[in-house]
């Protein structure tokens, strides 16, 4: 129940949240983050109690059961990581919109807590149906987020977003729709549960075609080069909260899509799909580079920074080793975190200058010494200093890629120098060099503090101590890695 | 065991300051920062003492596990050994002076809390660079390192020329760092461990000499250690870096930092061992890399410049040294070049200082009497650089260097007279500059003359540099080992060639001849004959300029990768693949612009389109 | 009285592409109407001679509701078509296009 | 007989085509009434004499005339006639040919393609058409009353003289 | 005359709308009130309505030789009688505010509702055609209703001219498969089909020139120009009505037929609908895309949605049968509750069709716009919407059918419906200062209100529990 309760607390907090705002803008405020600090709490509190077993807690009730739809939840390590991220960086989205929204504050907070509810139901449930319907619905109050409190050209950015995650969507429920029929075909019963849909055998041919629909939609999720051009304009359109989310948390469930969907399903397939995935991964860590460090607008700077970053998500997903893809995990929290947090300075500097623009900035270190610190903090963190949590993940993902590709990981890791290029040239331009402007530049305040401090401590946390999150995926990336591990690893301890 | 608290020490003064920083008052500042590294220096001693006296082969500690997956344990943990202590030995005491040099150089600066913070933080990363007991961790330190150098290069961030010499110094550095990187992850994939200890127990175990896995492998880690220690083909950032304060090029540009990768090369010298190629490499490396860093410095009128490409020379001396085996030779001549470089960059950061920030050589001169106890201590320091014979530690060191080249296992004729080339160019570009800066006439007038907090620093190392030299000297001269027996256990002694022997005393003179004379030839140039300097200049202009550029290395990479970087990235600004989708869109649109011109709203056209359905139906039924 | 049923149905289909060359030719709209007309007799008439092919009534059911359905429906455009004329002045069929794209 | 359904055929086939190119409307409409007649006598020779009345009282009596009174209603003159001329011109009906003739010649094609049969044996008469439409047809009729009081109350609504009425809530807005 | 054969019962609804009419038409007669005519209209079709619901019996039985009375039919009788009264409820506010006499207007919807239910029950060319008829003909007044506007007469004309000329074709195609098969009975065809290996030429021509009928009313594309003239120049509410009634009708008649003559085994058939199911889906979204006109784009919708729906038709089967009845039901609700919204918004000059109308319409009338959103979301096929599950069904349909091409078209195409969907929600939610006044009366405001909210609380009812409806369409079809 609880894991119904965790949807079910964001949804009414949502509404409650709306209907406040009608009498007062800061109680709607509050609501939202009183609603998100319970999930979280609550979160916080079945991760102390998890016991190592692969499922933590499963619900299920039918839902249309003619269909074998039911409404079916589950939180393995993996789901619960994510769950607690995204309570937790919705913290962070309610803080910082606090003063940045005060148009429709109702319908912004109800808009965000349903993003919020999308998304951990997608991290949550185990019925492909209820995956797709989750998937889709998660999308909606994120258009409303861009198109209504985004910047300039917000239509643009919402209507690219919207179509992109929809087509690909679409494909994705076509393959689900696939997989349904050939379990059908093979077992009589049809089903869109995750658990019995798993070990369905599928000819290699058709397995090919589902594992591309699932692939569509979580490749332009994640995303992956070619399919990211949705991903700058959403991310730089959107209000803060909105580039946090998007960041954050719903590029992560393309990459959650591809650890619990595409390759439990389709072992065979996905194993002769890797070395182009692997590819792409590369092209993207390095394509996103390359674009991240031409820009001027700070907030698609940042939005290809999460381009090249979600490359070694994929790049390490499809090295099908534990160490890569504990690195995955590990890329999909610490990236959410550092490039939320950047997202959260870009907005910060945009309440104070009205500007996003890098060119027309410099030398703030000097009136708000604070804040940059916190942005050098994200920047080394966006480009793998370690000690801090990026620093992690990206060597166990290359680490676990070199045994299964070095070729490919060199190429990857060309990428490391490529983001120090782009994320110093952020600490460049803006806060460094000449004080350009005669404006008044005040340094954080105290609910900007609230925001950042926690984060700087999760990341560093996560960079010295990874052991907890590491230990919470573990038993169901073992489970993984017994089923479906396509060649086992050489362990090549030999003399050559 | 109170190993782990010498990096905790300076961290926790980093933190201090960072956080506390704004509030603290500006006397509390230097305390704390300088404080912290006196603590870990004193434990250093203290620690140092335990160690040498017990009779363990080394220390260990471990702070906790960071990562266990599968067989990839990282730990962290730190390891002393004789290796590692002399490294902190040296980054302990020679920061901690430079800290107190500081206090007084830094005082009027607007960053003087940040400039601590960032000096403590680097003396962490260092510290744990070297105590690291394996290669995740040493990774840690030995990034955490590059990035307070581009904290500190760029410390004056206001300057934009700083700034860009600050990336450039990281990004360049990070290509080597990436190759380290892949170094690692063949260890892993050979051994499952990155234990470095494990590590080298396994790699004695199971290649043998020659193995192509231990090729790659120690041409990866080369790849790191070039980089950090600005050798040939990545030493083009050092130059650079000196836009960063003096003391800064002192502790990170010339004493500790850039030796890291002679660092790494001792430490997995069993690797590197395995491989001859490779170590022949790190020969030919060093020895090409000091013969053009010192040309380069020959042409520099920045002082500071001079001293950086000598730095990236000296360097070159060492990478020599582990190329022939000379393991200790490379860990001794690191420590005599930690003392008397970091006093010639604090010496030149007081000339600098004292007359306003200039750093052209040729606008100075004439310092001898107006600072005197500067001037005392860089010739001091000078001596050492150019290796005058007897008196200077440089002397001892560089002679072992020159010496075991030639007469060393791997030694080589052209190693030496390599060696023997940079030896000389070295002299007269010190003295080149010992001239400019404190004989002739005084061009710019002094101002701030250095205080205490200053001086001190200047006169114990200059102590050191010279006392220093006297721990190891060679079989025709007293042959003290201390040193090398010190490092025995870790690092094995160079075997020689046998019929070289007797040839040592003569190696010697030549060498002491050759410093001699450069001294001399700088002395006619510069004091003697000024005008055949200038002369000499302009009949080889090109030359000139080509070396005052260190040899064109910058432009190179700047047309070869930078430029082409820039340049495709700007061409790509707007994502030529977001153009491809955009066309979707122009398709569609243009379809749909055909489409409605069949709405054309006329109702003929209607019942047209009706007949034209039919027709077509009834085609498909005649099919 | 004997005829080929596809003399009879040949008839139906040249008068009935006559009709729609009609309809297609002329602006007027009352052409229209009157050809739309013919080719509803058309119509009729091939349900006639379906219905003596199968020597049923029901073709002759069928014209009289086709007659019944023609009579209604030219009642209702003449209606309209004097609306039309009333607004546009003109029987023009092409003109009545203010609404396309 | 054949002969006789051969003559009303052509009678019927020229006058149409008379109709649909004449340019005086009325013209036409009488063309069309001898198009109708003809069609009458060829529903005759096929055994129909019921459709063939009522081909003659409904069509070319009742429609026709209606059609008429529109026309006059509407007060055509000599200019319509122009008009209709300078409409009817080669570009404008080669396309629509062409088309039609596609239809016809596949509407041919398939005619032939059936099997030929013999008709106009027996007469299906009036009597026979009477039992047939009240028997099982009959929910068919009523069907068709609802069908003409459509068309009548379309008709009478859309035919309507115009009478402007004003709202009651829109009074205010109204001048 | 011999009613002996016939139970009054079996064909009530049927009677109970001719009673209506005509009670309708009398009391105007006597006096012409508005209101009075507009109770005696929703009430009767609530009646018809309640009917259905309690006494409509489930199993198959045929009132020999015009009607079948079966669930499929059933089902969706109820579905138009409840889409007419939503119309009806649209309609009184709307034309309480216009200056035309408004009672006739119910005597004809009351008629075209009857024509369409005609079309449902069908299993005869003669009852098919007349309530294809009664339709065409209510239809054509309907759409010319408003006189005073231009555009209404030339929709109404357009219509006129067109479906005479298209039922013509449908006639003549009547006639050609009545000579090839001596029945004007769907069964007495289907058992001749049976007894011949193949299609016979006439017979599969004729069938030919039927489907140019069917198509022109269906709307799909080559028979589809029609449609967004009609609907810019029809009042909003018949807009709804010809959108969703008119086209329900004619669906289920189509699939009654093709599945008892089993079109599905003569692949030049399957071939046929199939192409102009792609053509219907891509051509009907690519030009709505840059449309302007609220009014067009939703006849451009309503073409590709029937593209949509031919999948499931094409699919067959009791799964394609009940797709279609799932999306029959969405899709009608969300059509009339976009026109609805119009109607709504409009005023009495003119509708609100310029996506211009719809600037801002989030911070002007809130409650609107979200009605309005969700209908869009409906249609576009978004999840917690009716309109996703009744995607989700014809995708199933045509999937375990094995229509994979069809099924990518239809997923390829609603992606570019998105498009103009989205559009007109960016529009609603762009920044606007101010608030106008509608200019409805408030009270007739709370009507298409309330009919508006009752409308969207069923369709995210149905998108988050379908299987109620789906229980429903199954009790119905077996």
């Amino acid at each position: 129940m609880i894991l119904v309760a965790f949807i079910a607390i964001l949804m009414t907090g949502g509404i409650i949240a709306w209907i406040a705002a009608s009498w007062s803008h800061s109680a709607s405020r509050w609501i939202s983050l009183v609603t998100l600090l319970v999930d979280f709490s609550l979160a916080i509190s079945v991760w102390m109690n998890s016991s190592g077993l692969e499922w933590i807690e499963k619900f299920s009730v039918p839902w249309v059961p003619d269909f074998g739809i039911s409404f079916s939840l589950a939180l393995d390590g993996l789901s619960l990581l994510m769950l607690v991220l995204t309570f937790f960086l919705g913290i962070f989205g309610v803080l910082v919109s606090w003063n940045e929204i005060q148009e429709r504050v109702g319908f912004f907070h109800f808009n965000l807590l349903w993003v919020l509810a999308g998304i951990s139901g997608v991290f949550l449930t185990m019925d492909l149906f209820l995956f797709y319907f989750f998937w889709e619905v998660m999308l909606i109050p994120m258009y409303f987020l861009i198109g209504i409190w985004g910047h300039e050209n917000k239509r643009y950015a919402a209507f690219k977003f919207f179509i992109f995650t929809q087509a690909s969507g679409l494909l994705m429920l076509l393959a689900i729709l696939g997989l349904y029929f050939v379990h059908k075909s093979n077992s009589g019963t049809g089903t869109f549960d995750y658990f019995q849909l798993l070990g369905t055998q599928i000819p290699l041919g058709t397995s090919r075609w589902l594992m591309l629909g699932f692939l569509a939609a979580f490749i332009v999720k994640l995303p992956v080069v070619p399919f990211h051009t949705w991903l700058p304009d959403a991310h730089s359109q959107a209000p803060t909260a909105g580039s946090l989310i998007l960041a954050g948390l719903l590029l992560k469930t393309g990459a959650y899509g591809l650890i619990r969907f595409v390759v439990p399903l389709f072992p065979e397939a996905s194993a002769e799909l890797a070395p182009w995935a692997m590819l792409l991964g590369v092209v993207g860590i390095l394509y996103g580079a390359s674009l991240a460090f031409a820009q001027t607008d700070l907030k698609r700077l940042v939005a290809y920074t999460s381009v090249s970053h979600m490359g070694f998500v994929i790049l390490g997903v499809f090295a099908f080793n534990q160490l890569a893809m504990q690195g995955v995990v590990m890329q999909m929290i610490t990236h959410a975190i550092s490039t939320g947090a950047l997202f959260a300075i870009a907005g910060v500097l945009y309440e104070r200058i009205h500007t996003r623009d890098i060119l027309a900035m410099g030398g703030f270190w000097g009136k708000a010494p604070f804040m940059g610190v916190v942005t050098l903090i994200f920047v080394m963190a966006s480009l793998g200093l370690p000690g801090l949590g990026n620093f992690v993940a990206e060597f166990l993902t290359l680490i676990g890629s070199w045994q299964a590709n070095p070729m490919l990981t060199i190429f990857a890791a060309i990428g490391i120098v490529t983001a120090t290029a782009y994320s110093l040239r952020i600490m460049q331009k803006v806060f460094l060099g000449k004080w350009q402007s005669e404006k008044a530049m005040p340094d954080l305040s105290l609910r900007e503090k609230l925001i950042f401090i926690p984060l700087i401590v999760t990341i560093i946390w996560l960079g010295l101590f990874p052991q907890t999150v590491i230990n919470t995926v573990k038993p169901m990336i073992d489970k993984q890695f017994k089923i479906e591990q396509p060649t086992s690893i050489q362990n090549n301890n030999g003399v050559q | 065991m109170s190993l782990w608290l010498i990096p905790a020490l300076p961290l926790l003064g980093a933190f201090v300051l960072i956080v506390f920083g704004q509030q603290l008052p500006k006397r509390l500042i230097p305390i704390i920062g300088s404080g912290s590294v006196g603590l870990s220096a004193a434990l250093t001693f203290a620690l140092g003492y335990r160690f040498i006296s017990s009779s363990a082969s080394s220390f260990h500690i471990k702070a906790w596990q960071w990562m266990d997956i599968n067989g990839f344990s990282p730990a962290v943990a730190f390891h002393l050994d004789a290796l590692s202590l002399v490294f902190i030995f040296v980054i302990t005491f020679v920061g901690f002076l430079i800290h107190v040099y500081s206090a007084e150089f830094m005082v009027h600066d607007d960053g003087y809390a940040r400039f601590f913070a960032y000096l403590n933080l680097f003396v962490c990363s260092m510290l744990t660079l070297v105590l690291a007991d394996n290669f995740v961790l040493m990774y840690l330190g030995w990034e955490g390192v590059g990035l307070c150098s581009y904290l500190l290069i760029g410390f004056w961030y206001a300057e934009e020329k700083n700034g860009y010499a600050a990336r450039k110094a990281f990004i360049v550095t990070r290509v080597g760092d990436i190759s380290l990187a892949f170094g690692l992850f063949m260890l892993f994939q050979q051994f499952h461990t990155l234990n470095i200890q494990e590590v080298a127990a396994q790699a004695a175990q199971h290649w043998t000499v020659g193995s192509e896995t231990a090729l790659i492998i120690s041409l990866l880690l080369l790849g790191g250690a070039v980089g950090k220690s600005a050798q040939l083909p990545l030493q083009t950032w050092l130059p650079d870096a000196m836009a960063g304060p003096s003391p800064v090029s002192a502790l990170i540009h010339a004493a500790t930092m850039v030796t890291a990768g002679v660092y790494l090369i001792a430490r997995t010298h069993v690797i590197f061992e395995l491989a001859p190629d490779a170590l022949m490499i790190v020969g030919i490396i060093g020895a090409v890399t000091l013969v053009l860093a010192g040309f380069a410095a020959l042409t520099q009128f920045d002082l500071k410049r001079v001293l950086a490409y000598s730095t990236i020379s000296q360097i070159g001396y060492m990478f020599l040294a582990l190329g022939v085996s000379a393991w200790s030779a490379a860990i001794f001549h690191f420590m005599i070049h930690a003392f008397f470089k970091a006093l010639l960059f604090l010496a030149a950061g007081a000339v600098i200082e004292s007359l306003h920030h200039e750093h052209d050589m040729f606008k100075m001169g004439g310092l001898k009497n107006k600072l005197p106890v500067v001037y005392w201590t860089f010739l001091i320091g000078a001596g050492s650089l150019a290796a005058l014979p007897l008196i200077t530690g440089g002397f001892y060191s560089k002679d072992q260097i020159l010496w075991l080249s030639l007469a060393g296992e791997h030694g080589h004729i052209w190693f030496f007279l390599a060696a023997l080339v940079g030896a000389f160019v070295t002299s007269v570009y010190t003295f080149r500059m010992m001239f400019l800066t404190f004989f002739g006439k005084e061009n710019t007038p002094v101002g701030h003359v250095p205080g205490k907090g200053m001086n001190i620093p200047l006169i114990v190392l200059a102590i050191l540099t010279t006392v220093g030299g006297f721990i190891e000297l060679p079989h025709t001269f007293g042959h003290v080992t201390f040193f090398s027996d010190f490092l025995k256990p870790i690092l094995p002694a160079v075997t020689m060639q046998e019929e070289m022997e007797s040839f040592e005393w003569l190696i010697q003179l030549v060498a002491a001849l050759v410093a001699l004379s450069g001294v001399g030839v700088a002395y006619y140039f510069f004091i003697y004959k000024p005008d055949q300097a200038d002369e000499l200049k302009s009949s080889a202009a090109d030359l000139h300029s080509f070396w005052l550029s260190g040899w064109g290395f910058d432009k190179l990479y700047d047309k070869l990768v930078v430029q082409p970087y820039v340049y495709l990235s700007n061409v790509n600004k707007n994502d030529v693949i977001d153009k491809l989708y955009e066309s979707v869109v122009t398709v569609a649109n243009w379809l749909n612009r055909i489409l409605a011109y069949t709405q054309s709203g006329i109702l003929r056209w209607y019942i047209m389109g009706i007949v034209i359905g039919g027709i077509l139906l009834m085609a498909l039924a005649l099919i | 009285m004997q005829v080929s049923a596809e003399y009879g149905l040949l008839l139906a289909s040249v008068l009935f592409t006559l009709g729609l060359i009609g309809v297609l030719v002329r602006r007027n709209i009352i052409f229209m109407l009157v050809c739309v007309e013919i080719m509803l007799n058309a119509a009729g008439l091939a349900f006639i001679v379906a219905g003596s092919k199968w020597t049923q009534a029901d073709g002759q059911v069928m014209f009289i509701f086709i007659l019944t359905m023609a009579a209604a429906e030219v009642s209702v455009g003449l209606a309209l078509i004097l609306q039309i004329y009333h607004q546009l002045k003109t029987l023009d069929g092409d003109a009545a296009n203010s609404m396309k794209g | 007989m054949q002969i006789a359904f051969y003559i009303a055929a052509f009678v019927a086939v020229l006058s149409t085509v008379m109709v649909i190119t004449r340019f005086n409307v009325i013209h036409a409409l009488l063309y069309l009434v001898v198009s109708f007649m003809a069609m009458a006598v060829v529903f005759f020779i096929l055994g129909a004499p019921f459709a063939a009345a009522l081909e003659v009282i409904v069509y070319a009596g009742a429609i026709v005339v209606l059609i008429i009174f529109v026309i006059m209603m509407l007060n055509q003159k000599e200019e319509a006639v122009d008009q209709e001329k300078k409409w009817l011109t080669p570009s404008v009906y080669i396309g629509p040919a062409i088309l039609s003739v596609l239809l016809l010649g596949e509407l041919i094609y398939i005619i032939y393609e059936g099997e030929s049969h013999t008709i106009g044996q027996q007469v299906v008469d009036v009597k026979e058409v009477g039992k047939t439409l009240y028997g099982p047809y009959i929910l068919a009729v009523e069907l068709s009353g609802m069908l003409l009081m459509a068309g009548i109350v379309g008709a009478y609504h859309l035919g309507r003289q115009k009478k402007k009425v004003t709202h009651r809530f829109l009074k205010q807005t109204e001048d | 005359m011999e009613f002996s054969n016939i139970n009054i019962v079996d064909v009530l609804p049927g009677i109970f709308l001719v009673t209506a009419s005509v009670l309708a038409m009398l009391s105007i007669a006597i006096k012409r009130n508005h209101i009075f005519i507009f109770v005696v209209t929703t009430t009767s079709l609530m009646g018809v309505f309640l009917y259905l619901i309690f006494y409509a019996s489930n199993h198959k039985f045929n009132v020999e030789p015009l009607f079948v009375i079966d669930g499929f039919g059933t089902f969706v009788t109820g579905l138009i009688v409840m889409s007419a009264l939503a119309v009806s409820l649209l309609s009184y506010a709307y034309f309480e505010q216009r200056e035309e006499r408004k009672e006739e207007y119910y005597i004809l919807l009351l008629l075209a509702t009857l024509g369409s239910d005609i079309l449902v029950i069908s299993k005869h060319f003669v009852s098919f055609f007349l309530g294809l008829e009664i339709l065409s003909i209510s239809l054509y007044a309907m759409v010319a209703y408003l006189r005073k506007r231009n555009k209404s007469d030339e929709a109404g004309l357009k219509y006129l001219i067109l479906a005479a000329f298209s039922s013509a074709f449908l006639l003549f195609g009547m006639a050609l498969v009545y000579s090839a098969s001596g029945s004007m009975d769907f069964s007495g065809i289907a058992s001749y089909v049976a007894s011949n290996p193949t299609l016979p030429l006439p017979l599969f021509a004729g069938m030919c020139l039927l489907v140019v009928g069917i198509g022109f009313k269906l709307g799909v594309v080559p028979f589809h120009m029609w449609a967004p003239d009609v609907y810019e120049g029809a009042p909003a509410p018949v807009a709804a009505f010809i959108a969703s009634i008119s086209k329900g009708g004619m669906i289920v008649l189509l699939v009654r037929f093709f599945d008892q003559i089993n079109g599905f085994q003569y692949p030049v058939l399957v071939l046929a609908f199939a192409c102009i199911a792609v053509a219907s889906m891509f051509i009907g979204n690519i030009l709505a895309i840059q449309q302007t006109n609220v009014k067009r784009i939703l006849a451009y919708s309503s073409i590709a949605h029937m593209g949509y729906i031919f999948v499931a038709f094409l699919a067959g089967g009791e799964l394609g049968k009940e797709a279609v009845s799932f999306y029959l039901v969405a899709y009608f609700l969300t059509i009339i509750g976009t026109f609805g919204v119009i109607a709504i918004l409009s005023d009495h000059d003119r509708d609100a069709e310029l996506l211009d109308d719809y600037k801002g319409l989030f911070w002007r009338h809130p409650k609107i716009a979200m009605v309005m959103t969700a209908m869009l979301l409906s249609l576009a096929g978004i999840p917690l919407t009716a309109g996703f599950v009744g995607k989700f069904y014809l995708i199933t349909s045509g999937a375990n059918a094995q229509l994979w091409w069809l099924v990518i078209v239809l997923v390829v195409s609603s992606v570019i419906g998105l498009y103009y969907y989205i559009r007109i929600i960016a529009m609603m939610f762009e920044k606007m200062e101010g608030t106008d006044e509608l200019a409805l009366h408030p009270r007739l405001y709370l009507i298409n209100l309330i009919t508006l909210v009752v409308i969207s609380v069923l369709i995210i009812f149905y998108g988050v529990y379908p299987q109620g409806l789906i229980d429903r369409i199954r009790d119905f079809l077996y």
